[in-house]
């Protein structure tokens, strides 16, 4: 078992494919998405019962080395900063094949 | 405004539909349409009412008649954004006031939807060549509300591109459907017309009731939410449907359109979209407050249309035109 | 009971898409309609079947005949889960009793529905009163099921409330569907009928196949708790829509009805309910175990009534009528 | 990054609006929810495959602060008590734009 | 091959449907038909054509042309895996070789609906006991591929079981569907097949349209990965289908089927399968990398087949029939 | 408020009865499931849009007393390594009815 920061990250489901390629781009190639979710924050709630369209969330979540972590961090900080969402970070053991 | 006309709107089961949704989240009920059920029938309305236009525009031709609708439509779709905006700028900041101008500078294509089924039951024929005007009437709107939002916007991060202006506002995924099916209707004319038309007209009006419940649930749950709006945007979402229709009547009577024609074209100036710019704006100015042009357009402008502004903007074309 | 009407049964296609999903199931596929699909199909059923209830009633208008029927109707509804309250509570505590109680003195839409285009395939008419039949038997046994609890289950937190009662058995999204399409049907009458027959009646059958097909799926998956269930529930519910059956039969005799309305008088009473009134227990009686009320109508009392009880009804009525 | 509770709501689906207005009686606006999940637990399994219903549970995820958390806590139990569900309580951090 | 061909191919609604959808891919849209309404169009495709095949195999009954027909079918299903296996061994590990092989073995349900509407806008008629055909040719293609997997690949931890072998062949849920579908439509006839028509006649190709505008999305969203795929999966998955197109024109000739059901062979043998077989090979062989046989169905051998093949094949038919 | 390991499983969807059987079979029988999820690993990214099937992965929550944890990792670490997939371990504390 490996000591790992498990990242979960929330941000408005249009914004996932930005998120996705910042990830990648850190080399981060290991991830899970749970899409749509909802929820409410600062801005609101966010019911994602639009017709044809919704204002849905995604959940990212992602097991990072400790090393990588601070910097994968701060490289999403700005997209939480500009459309809003939040990254909760944990300790964390991974088990892998 | 005479009450049989209200009556015959009223009794159309979609309209009922639309009732019995509200009535469902008002009493508390359980009942909902999961994700993603109404987004089938969203891409099911627009696939089915641009494909139907685009088999009538084939068989039309693009008359002078149906050039100067177009024209006409345009027109509206770029003039009501821009002077709604400056309207909405006194009170609102530049993001939220280019949302809501774009909102109305819009069409809801529900509305388009259950003007032609309310002209259906009235037995007043119009012309398919007003789905068109309603494709070409989704986007413009949108432009200019971004483009306005960013030539005033200062500091907003967001550098300006043309490119994703219009990404944003032609690759919306409800209006490349809704163009798409249009186009693909004109491609396969009247053969093509006839061998889809148990699935875009036959079926059509039973899937308008399951969309209007939904949106009957989804329209009531907001009506708690306009309270807060506070009384410029509840006053903006009745008074502006209906200073655009009357300026919609006045120029389809000063084109001489026939009595359908001008109706729909009146319910596509009056209406506010709630599919393609809402996602649009989600995508373009984030910074804008959805709960606020979301609610106007769906909780008070829709309602207000179907059950007010048909049989309303119908009597007034009947008597003018008559 | 003779072999005709059984194969005439069971060689209609949604019983057969039954057996589909049931082999599915068994056979260890990885066949499944996922969710919300199947909220979709029972949604669109509830919908048609109400939908062309309220233009049927509003065609034949409430004569004698229609009200004696349900009056007989209601009379059931209230008198089964109070008899077979009394007879599961020798068995199971008050929420469990109660729950069960409300679960067979319910009706199952789709039995109904199974029910009538078994008529369909023999050429039995029937009336569309019995759909503001079936609606009147929905919620009744609810009531009584959560008054019973509430009265006789001492110290189980919730209050009594009657507000909380009427909501639970009237604001349930699926009673909600079925009955305000009934009333839209009976409000629009003939040309809403008309305009809606495509969708509501056409495409019907097919719709069944693909609910039944789900409804295979799922009581398979269901067949194995059975025998954790204990002989006691399985007993109840074999024999107790027989004994149902026998009183409707005999009521539907009295009454004069014809075999038609006779066989879906006798299929509401002996079917149980496992769409409105699970929904509700769950959210009125949480301390009963879903695992056993909703194993006892799917697993059991549903193809029971649809493979066998179908058959065994007509044969019955078909013997007395003549 | 701010230190804080991360509390994991796990219970039948119907519960959840009364869930969520105890947690905003509380002064928790920001959450997460996903729904419908299945599961298993001391009331058996729930395969939320009835038809036109099923017995879905609901996931509501929230970030709390320490000060908060006991509170909240106390706050669910007797939902919890009432219609089963369970809460998972972890430490975490919160990355916030 | 003629231009008129190939023009009212690509004028027929669901090819520009599908085209579509892979514009929408292209330039960026956020159009997307969110999962399970996918699965849900692909259920009812499957089950339709299904059910259909089964009705009209009911009227026609086993002639001797029919049989040759389903003998020839199945050698195909069973020739193409072995032999192509033999070919991709020398690029690829026995899971992928085999892996790709059951894929091009096996047949794509909605090609061969697109052929059979393609012969509906021609006016060439075609059997429906071509669809027990492709049924047929579902299944063997997936044995043959894990079954040759298995006994060459070594030291794969999971051990070789016929009962496993089996279910994933048959009990795979679209396959099952499929052949459920058929052997109901044959039990039910043309009284069955006369009660689902409108359901699964009527609507079929406007629910062939929003299922091709899926696949178009979906394709084209692998597009990209092409590139990486390298040039042997790429060229095989273009020329494979040529070369079993040709075996099958030449068969289809030899046992003297008609231009129709030479189309339908000919397409059942060119193409591939991405519903049934990835969703088994999943399941049987976890090694076997998706993004190979999925991309090279899905993204090349697909489209290839709709837009040129179809055509292609036709007029090669043409000169030789004639 | 009791300490537990709680366990966050990410496999292949057609796994996720082999999996379930395995946790049930060392007793754990309290597990949440959220499926489909999508996401990307050592075996490429998992869009989960096929038609009609998709290549999604489940997504399983179990909250274990320290003292199962380390044998259900164990029982779950061939699957892990047959079908891919991955293992959270967090320290977490449950609250229960
Ligand atoms: N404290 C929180 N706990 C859990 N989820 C949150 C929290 N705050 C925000 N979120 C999620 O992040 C989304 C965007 O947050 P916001 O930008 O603050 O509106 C919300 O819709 C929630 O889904
Ligand atoms: N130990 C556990 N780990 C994860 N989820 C659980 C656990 N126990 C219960 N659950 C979830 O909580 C729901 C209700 O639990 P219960 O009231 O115990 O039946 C179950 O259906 C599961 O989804
Ligand atoms: N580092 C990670 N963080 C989160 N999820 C992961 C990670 N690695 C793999 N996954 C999930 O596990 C699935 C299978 O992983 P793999 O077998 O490595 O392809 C992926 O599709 C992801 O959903
Ligand atoms: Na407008
Ligand atoms: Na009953
Ligand atoms: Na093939």
């Amino acid at each position: 078992m490996k000591h790992v920061k498990r990242l979960e990250i929330i941000i408005d489901a249009p914004e996932l494919p930005t998120l996705l390629a910042l990830l990648r781009a850190k080399g981060v190639s290991g991830y899970t998405v749970i899409s749509p979710v909802t929820g409410s924050g600062g801005r609101g709630y966010r019911r994602n019962d639009e017709p044809g369209g919704g204002s849905g969330n995604a959940c990212v979540l992602t097991a990072v080395s400790n090393e990588q972590a601070e910097e994968v961090i701060e490289s999403i900080r700005p997209v939480l900063k500009r459309r809003g969402g939040i990254c909760l970070v944990t300790d964390a053991q991974l088990v892998i094949h | 405004m005479d009450a049989a006309l209200i009556l015959s709107n009223l009794l159309n089961p979609p309209v009922l539909f639309f009732f019995l949704g509200m009535l469902a989240c008002l009493i508390g009920s359980d009942l909902e349409i999961p994700h993603p059920l109404p987004k089938f029938f969203s891409l099911y309305l627009l696939l089915s009412i641009g494909f139907k236009g685009g088999v009538e525009l084939h068989k039309s031709g693009l008359t002078p008649q149906v050039s100067w609708t177009l024209a006409a439509a345009m027109f509206m779709a770029v003039a009501v954004p821009l002077w709604t905006f400056f309207v909405l700028r006194r009170k609102l900041d530049v993001n939220n006031a280019a949302a809501v101008a774009a909102t109305y500078g819009s069409v809801s294509a529900v509305t388009f939807i259950a003007a032609t089924s309310f002209l259906g039951q009235l037995g007043v024929t119009s012309g398919g060549h007003m789905v068109a005007a309603m494709a070409l009437m989704e986007s413009p709107a949108i432009i200019v509300g971004i483009a306005v939002a960013r030539w005033l916007g200062k500091g907003n991060g967001t550098a300006f591109s043309w490119s994703h202006l219009l990404r944003d506002a032609f690759a919306n995924g409800s209006v490349l459907v809704l163009i798409g099916a249009l186009v693909i209707g004109l491609l396969t004319g009247e053969s093509g017309g006839k061998a889809l038309a148990p699935f875009t007209n036959d079926i059509f009006r039973g899937m308008l009731c399951l969309f209007l419940l939904d949106m009957g649930i989804v329209s009531a749950r907001r009506l708690g939410g306009i309270r807060q709006l506070g009384i410029f945007p509840i006053a903006f979402a009745t008074l502006v449907p209906l200073v655009n229709a009357a300026v919609a009547i006045a120029l389809a009577h000063f084109i001489g359109l026939g009595r359908g024609d001008a109706l729909l074209l009146t319910v596509l100036c009056a209406s506010a979209s709630y599919i393609a710019v809402p996602a649009a704006m989600r995508l373009a100015l984030p910074e804008a407050n959805p709960g606020l042009y979301v609610t106007m357009s769906l909780a008070i402008t829709f309602p207000f249309n179907i059950i007010l502004g048909l049989p309303l903007y119908m009597s007034v074309i009947n008597r003018i035109w008559t």
